[in-house]
């Protein structure tokens, strides 16, 4: 992908958060009018890129230098007066101001290059190509989700920019949509603007960029045309997770996750950590509801009936249902932006929804997050949340609600046992842990309220493949011990190994469901993820 | 746009005719009411001026005392150690402003939301205690003009002038593209950023332009009372009265200063026996505004009359 | 199907960086009206100015106006002027009023709180003129803020008759020609210490402390006529500092006086001050032999404040209930039968006043302003505070006498002629 | 300025900043859990001198022996007031709250010039006046007795804090509020219950502040503006860091006494204030947030 003189330029780009590498060492080139996609799984490092390109963070290392100059360390208004324009992956407009006037705003910054008269030519020519001229006059807060990313785009391009970065332009639109977005990222491309666009849609990536950079872990996996990228197996494997590319879908599952246990059974200290960590899982797992809590018999632990919520503009949920009965591990999958972890909010009472959603029978719509989690169901979050000022014990304590000091001591004891590394790391505050550990510390806390039902929301992100092994151990020996789970996993492979059934969410709306062996093998998983040239 | 270009053009005539009228007024109204109009007028050119800053440019500032008293001093100190005519002196104060604004802007403009707040209420009290301190300029015995100040009708013009050229600041910043630029960097510095705005500049042209014609209102409340102290023009009371009036009145909307300072004063007039009790019931409307009415009086005005048709006509 | 939820509020967990917190500037709207209502709103202040306040009928009385700190630091001083002023009206009411034209009518006061602050106090004398149309005026309490109530009587050429301002700080505000003082000379009040301690050969380290307030008195007395006279009197300044009128911390200087074994501290503040300047000497445990405190110690407040810490605190006084002038005794007896309370000096300056301006009015048998400032001028007769003349620059000197507390309550203890009580040296 | 008279002040110095520490204790929990800038807290405090003042004159009871009793008064006040003034505009960005705060102080100081007139007033006790000499220092006992006490109820605060159940809730609230909900913390009434311990630290704070120097309605500014350079100093909603803060401001103070004279106390603490606001302007905010 090498280019005489690349309209834009990076080299050994680095970006880290404490400890938390985003970027690592980024040399790439985007030539003059190409049309650049980055595509990578959830926590791959492509927001930062962007970021670090427009401006907004400042890189830990490396260059970046744009139309032949060194802009690392410049400003973002001067990024941006050179003609670095971007969109943003949740749309934010300047609320204040009607459709019209959020264009302005950059043709009135960047003064020098617009006169007057012809700047209301310009943007009502913008407006009309975005498709926004009937609402040129309307406040910016009125517009649906669509028009607001249009809006993002045609403010973008009031900069008359050079470099355009599209962030996650597609996320949440209907097909419908995307054709629309599509056209006019083409047009755009015909005026000779280059264009960068970050994207999960993989559609919008194959019919716009003419070069595909893949992103994990924050290097550069893989680069090359859209065709090639999207039918190698490397690819195939990180967005599916592991061995579930094309020639691979022969193996049934359950060898596979019989294969797994195998090991645990065959390998020797594996097998003593899996046979002592059984008994104090008792400790940890609760089969019958809270004592004296109301209970409809033979109602499923719960049940979502025409589950509806929405997110910012964005319609997250559209009449979902969904059981979960005791005991069970239910896989919940989609493509990024398909409203798991939304569903997952929604649960756990901290997302306000409409339809029904009941615990035993009992509607809880309405309870707090803490009463829910009183009636026994856990949320081990995105993102793992834990409290980076506790210590990691404090951290445990804070979730054994109401417990007696006794039972306390014991479920400590069953979490050290459980994530022997937690043990010794006691005293040390959240902040100094890794990843992995952290992502522990988030299960343990999760289990500390005895619950029935955990909800485990994409403990994969970002973490090495063998402590992703060992975690999914520790799920599995927790489903022996009888607790139920709601798995939402980018990484399918390993959610399907360990769950009865699966459903897949589209686009906020139930897409299809069955038993996990069943959806492993539906042809539609593969173009849900993949998205195959219709 | 013509539509709302002779809008505008018609609003102008009116804005001079009112003045005019204002101007006009100390011949025909009786001596206590000119001096509540003075009052008024200098009351409402610090309103308009706090309302550019924290209505259109986001920045809740707790500064106006340090502006007011600075103004007030180099007027008293040009008028008596200079032979500089009025308008001069009277401009000299207002770039006093804009310099202690320039000054002070590289840390606070630097800080955003309470901690901007903090900083100007802490800076208006450092400069306070300076005043009292230093006796180079008359400590807290203050300084004292060496010639009568201005007959009362002159002192109403001036102010008719100074509320002017605020009004036409405020014109200028609320339609023109300056008032996108504030207005964006209101909203999202970031994004602003983004879209080629400089933030510091923008929020500087702010911060400097209302010091400006704060200080010269303080210019213009030391030429009336001839005498001034630190107490009385460094005190906490011009920043809280004049948040006060243009929250009640309506922050961010251009004619919440007007009515909020005609309610505050006239109900200051009307409590003038009992000041603990205007200073609560100013509280109080402050408190209510917040909770029910963010856009405060004129939010209401503007919205109650499509209620009240809503209601009427069943919609 | 219930309708979508207008998600107008985000999720909790949203992982993208937080909404600007402008959350309240969020929800405002300007829109493009603002022209119009601009024009609505400011021609409905024309109408309200005019219709503003039916201008108060014009009783058949005489309207006095007082502007008085009822409120903030100098709250103490103002209580006892406001009884002042009041006795005397009401004596006078009492009496039938004051002839005008042939007609007997009676004199309302018209008291208004300027809390302290000399702008206030400024508007206030602004409204007594204009709105309640007083025909003569009263002084205000400390320097800074009869001089501002004063500079307006003068621009509206209407007499004003004070006390509470000492000359210096007095004629050094304004060449004035309608403001009219009764209170002490600061040079007189200066040296009565000194000049009291000489008296009773009093023996001391004659090492002195001297701390004042950088109010428009406390330069005078404390940055100018104490060194000069320390030295007159061979004393050696051991420690100089002025401090801001509202401090509240007198550490350091306390500390810096006792290591320097000044045996004699001077100071000049209001009350407030003078009390926590009189708590932290005895918190630092510092014994001066002599402690002087102008014009704060006066006010029965300080007595009350501090209790027995009080005792042989020396303050400058210009009047006593024993000084030999008609009705001195029976004024501090109305004052303690009505309020129950200790009476102060300022009763009477203030009643002083009062009784100038009024008998000017009677003899002037006019509410002209020109009339009543004439016979001001011509005033020459002895009031409650003694023989009351004015000089060239408006001001009339009041004797000075050295005042000491005493089992809470101040005796005169110099000059010999005047004095109730024998000095108490050194201070317990 | 010899040297005992500096080491005496300096040794007031500390000791009054160990009564700082209090009172800027209170405004640091509001601010490290719930975001909210108290602009009331000023009059929290002198709402605490008042209430010290009248319950010696009133019922005779010693201040420092009815501070608990002041304390949890000013606690049972401030839950309510919370609940129902502020907690239905937390959601609504950060200026809402504070300009209602900014009302209510309006609204207390002239509360308080109407029912305690604008007289200066300060707790005279028995003991107030006494001074103790320690070698070349001498100092007084009500300076030594506010600094124990404060720091024994800063001492209490952070054990409650660090160590106990209602600590933990109230440090994962402070820190992600969302994820201390799902986690089952009742976060909206530990918000309630730290508002309601940052008072009676106020209330607490503010009797011992009445004990050592006189104060007026109009004290509350200036005692606002003393706790936020203790608070932007001694970083967000840390005990100990508060504690440390106050120590250091109260030196500073004693140190511009000394070098400029008394007059410049208040404005040195405000100047290191500014500076450090201004140096480290998205440190607090962002090191908590």
């Amino acid at each position: 992908m090498s280019a005489n003189n690349p309209l834009l330029a990076t080299h050994n780009l680095s970006k880290l958060y404490g400890g938390v590498v985003a970027v690592d060492k980024l040399t790439l080139a985007v030539p003059r009018g190409s049309v650049t996609g980055i595509i990578g799984p959830n926590g791959a490092g492509k927001s930062t890129l962007i970021g670090l390109l427009s401006g907004a963070l400042l890189p830990s290392g490396g260059t970046i230098s744009f139309g032949g100059r060194d802009v690392t360390g410049l400003a973002t208004s001067e990024r941006a007066r050179l003609g670095i324009g971007r969109t943003y992956q949740i749309p934010r407009p300047f609320l204040d101001m009607t459709v019209e006037e959020n264009l302005a705003v950059a043709q009135w910054a960047c003064r020098a290059r617009v006169r007057g008269a012809s700047a209301r030519g310009r943007r009502a020519e913008l407006l009309r190509e975005c498709g926004l001229s009937d609402v040129a006059t309307q406040p910016a807060t009125q517009l649906p989700l669509l028009r607001r990313k249009r809006l993002e785009v045609a403010r973008a391009l009031a900069l008359e920019p050079q470099l355009l970065l599209l962030d996650e332009v597609g996320s949440g639109l209907i097909d419908a949509e995307i054709t629309e977005l599509i056209a006019l990222i083409r047009r755009i491309g015909s005026w000779g603007v280059t264009i960068v666009i970050v994207e999960h849609v993989l559609r919008i990536v194959r019919e716009c960029c003419s070069q595909l950079l893949v992103l994990n872990f924050g290097r550069q996996l893989a680069a090359g045309t859209p065709v090639e990228i999207l039918a190698s197996e490397e690819v195939a494997t990180v967005y599916l997770g592991t061995a579930h590319s094309q020639g691979a879908t022969a193996q049934a599952p359950n060898a596979q996750g019989a294969a797994r246990l195998a090991n645990v059974a065959a390998n020797p200290d594996a097998l003593a950590n899996a046979v002592s960590a059984r008994e104090p899982l008792t400790v940890l797992v609760a089969h019958r509801p809270v004592p004296g809590a109301p209970a409809v018999a033979g109602a499923p632990l719960l049940q979502l009936t025409k589950v509806s919520a929405s997110y910012g503009q964005v319609r997250a949920l559209r009449d979902v249902d969904l059981e979960v009965h005791s005991g069970e591990v239910l896989a919940l999958l989609g493509a990024n932006g398909a409203g798991k972890t939304t569903l997952a909010l929604v649960i756990s009472g901290s997302l306000p929804a409409h339809g029904r959603v009941a615990i035993d029978g009992i509607v809880v719509s309405r309870t707090r997050p803490g009463g829910i989690a009183a009636l026994g169901i856990a949320h081990c979050m995105e993102g793992r949340r834990i409290f980076t000022d506790l210590t990691v014990e404090q951290n445990l304590r804070v979730a054994a609600r109401r417990a007696a000091r006794p039972e306390v001591a014991a479920r400590l004891d069953a979490v050290y046992t459980l994530f022997p590394v937690l043990a010794g790391r006691r005293g040390d505050p959240g902040a100094a842990m890794s990843g992995g550990q952290q992502q522990m510390l988030a299960i343990g806390r999760a289990l500390m309220a005895r619950p029935r039902l955990v909800i485990f929301d994409e403990i994969s992100l970002g973490l090495a493949p063998i402590i992703i092994d060992r975690l999914y151990e520790t799920l599995a020996l927790l489903k022996q011990a009888g607790l139920a789970m709601l798995i939402v996993e980018q990484d399918v492979n390993r959610a399907l190994a360990i769950a009865d059934r699966a459903c897949v969410l589209e686009h906020g709306a139930l897409a299809f469901t069955g038993a996990a062996r069943a959806v492993r093998e539906d042809a539609r998983l593969r173009r849900l993820y993949l998205g195959e040239a219709d | 746009m013509a539509r709302q270009l002779k809008a505008r053009s018609a609003g102008f005539a009116a804005l001079i005719l009112a003045l005019a009228l204002l101007g006009v007024a100390p011949a025909v109204l009786r001596e206590y009411d000119t001096q509540i109009l003075l009052r008024m007028l200098l009351a409402l050119v610090l309103a308009e001026s706090w309302n550019l800053l924290a209505g259109y440019g986001g920045l809740v500032s707790l500064g106006t005392s340090s502006a007011v008293g600075l103004g007030g001093y180099v007027l008293v100190g040009l008028l008596n150690h200079s032979i500089l005519p009025l308008p001069v002196v009277i401009l000299a104060a207002a770039l006093s402003g804009a310099v202690l604004a320039a000054l002070a802007s590289p840390g606070l403009l630097r800080l955003r939301g309470l901690y901007f707040t903090v900083g100007t209420l802490a800076l208006a009290e450092a400069l306070r205690l300076v005043m009292i301190n230093v006796n180079q300029f008359g400590g807290a015995t203050g300084l004292f003009l060496n010639r009568d100040p201005p007959a009362l009708g002159a002192l109403v013009w001036i102010a008719v002038g100074l509320l002017l050229v605020t009004l036409l600041v405020m014109e200028f910043c609320a339609h023109s593209g300056v008032s996108l630029l504030l207005r964006a960097v209101r909203d999202d510095q970031d994004v602003a950023a983004q879209m080629g705005v400089r933030p510091f500049r923008v929020k500087l042209a702010a911060f400097a332009a209302a010091s400006a014609l704060m200080a010269a209102a303080g210019g213009l409340q030391a030429l009336k009372l001839g005498a001034i102290e630190p107490y009385g023009m460094f005190g906490l009371r011009w920043s809280i009265d004049t948040l006060a009036m243009v929250v009640i009145g309506g922050l961010g909307t251009r004619a919440g200063p007007v009515i909020g300072v005609v309610l505050v004063m006239l109900s200051g007039e009307l409590l003038a026996d009992y000041p603990e009790a205007h200073l609560a019931l100013t509280g109080l409307l402050m408190m209510l505004a917040m909770r029910f009415a963010p856009r405060g009086v004129a939010g209401l005005l503007a919205v109650l009359p499509a209620r009240w048709r809503a209601r009427t006509t069943g919609a | 199907m219930a309708p979508m939820i207008d998600g107008g509020d985000q999720g909790l967990f949203l992982d993208r960086p937080a909404l600007p917190s402008h959350a309240l500037i969020d929800s405002l709207r300007s829109n493009n009206s603002g022209g119009l209502k601009m024009r609505r709103a400011l021609v409905t202040i024309g109408l309200l100015v005019s219709l503003l306040l039916a201008a108060a009928g014009r009783a058949e009385e005489i309207v006095i106006g007082a502007s008085l700190p009822l409120s903030g630091q100098l709250a103490s001083f103002g209580a006892f002027q406001r009884w002042g002023y009041e006795h005397a009206v009401a004596e006078v009411n009492h009496a039938g009023g004051i002839a005008i034209g042939g007609k007997f009518l009676p004199v309302r006061l018209e008291i208004r709180d300027d809390k302290s602050d000399a702008n206030i106090s400024a508007g206030n004398v602004e409204n007594l003129i204009s709105r309640d149309h007083a025909a003569a005026l009263l002084g205000s309490c400390t320097p800074a803020l009869v001089s501002a109530g004063a500079l307006v009587a003068e621009r509206h050429r209407l007499p004003m008759v004070t006390g509470c301002d000492p000359r210096r700080a007095f004629t050094s505000a304004h060449p004035w020609k309608y403001v009219w003082d009764v209170f002490f000379d600061e040079a007189e009040l200066a040296a009565a210490p000194f000049k009291a301690l000489a008296d009773a050969h009093v023996t001391t380290n004659r090492k002195v402390a001297i701390l004042h307030d950088n109010g428009p008195d406390g330069q005078v007395v404390g940055g100018e006529l104490w060194p000069e006279l320390a030295r007159t009197y061979g004393l050696t300044v051991v420690v100089s500092t002025s401090f801001p009128v509202d401090n509240t911390q007198f550490t350091s200087i306390i500390a810096d006086a006792k290591a320097k074994g000044a045996e004699i501290m001077l100071v000049d503040a209001i009350t407030p001050q003078a009390v926590a300047i009189r708590k932290q000497i005895a918190t630092a445990g510092y014994h001066p032999r002599v402690l002087v405190i102008e014009k704060g110690a006066e006010p029965a407040q300080f007595g009350g404040g501090l209790g027995a810490l009080a005792d042989g605190v020396m303050v400058g006084g210009y009047w006593d209930s024993s000084f030999p002038y008609p009705g001195a005794r029976d004024l501090l007896m109305a004052y303690e039968r009505e309020t129950h309370q200790r009476g102060s000096q300022h009763i009477a300056d203030s009643y002083a006043a009062t009784k100038v301006l009024l008998a000017a009015l009677a003899t002037a048998g006019s509410v002209g302003g020109e009339a009543i400032n004439a016979t001001i001028a011509k005033t020459n007769a002895t009031f409650v505070v003694g023989p009351v003349r004015f000089d060239a620059q408006h001001f009339a000197p009041l004797p000075i006498v050295e005042v000491q507390w005493q089992q809470g309550r101040t005796v005169v203890v110099w000059p010999a002629k005047a004095a109730t009580g024998k000095l108490l040296f050194p201070i317990p | 300025m010899s040297i005992e008279a500096a080491a005496s002040s300096l040794v007031v110095g500390v000791l009054l900043g160990g009564i700082f520490s209090l009172t800027a204790l209170g405004l640091s929990l509001v601010l490290g859990v719930m975001r909210l800038v108290n602009l009331a807290h000023g009059e929290f405090l002198v709402l605490g001198a008042y209430a010290g003042y009248y319950l010696l004159t009133v019922t005779g009871i010693d201040p420092l022996l009815g501070l608990p009793l002041i304390a949890a008064a000013m606690g049972l006040v401030a839950a309510p007031l919370y609940r129902f003034l502020i907690q239905p505009l937390m959601g609504r960005g950060v200026e809402a709250p504070m300009m209602t705060m900014f009302g209510l102080s309006i609204v207390l100081q002239n509360l308080y010039t109407a029912a305690f007139s604008a007289d200066t007033r300060s707790i005279e006790t028995g003991y107030s006046a006494l001074a103790l000499n320690l070698g070349p220092v001498t100092v007084g006992l009500v300076y030594v007795m506010g600094f124990a006490i404060s720091i024994g109820i800063v001492g209490l605060i952070h054990l409650l804090v660090s160590r106990t159940a209602f600590g933990r809730d109230l440090r994962a609230s402070a820190q992600d509020a969302g994820a201390a909900a799902i986690v089952g913390v009742n976060v909206p009434r530990v918000q309630m219950l730290t508002f309601a311990l940052g008072a009676a630290c106020a209330g607490a704070g503010g009797t011992l502040s009445g004990l050592v120097n006189s104060f007026t309605p109009a004290s509350g500014a200036a005692y606002l503006l003393n706790s936020f350079a203790v608070v932007v100093l001694g970083g967000l909603g840390s005990v100990l860091g508060t504690l440390l803060a106050g120590i250091t401001v109260g030196i500073l103070q004693s140190l511009g006494g000394v070098l400029f004279g008394d007059g410049y106390r208040d404005l040195v603490a405000l100047l290191v204030f500014l500076a450090v606001l201004i140096v480290r302007p998205q440190g607090f905010m962002a090191g908590r947030g």
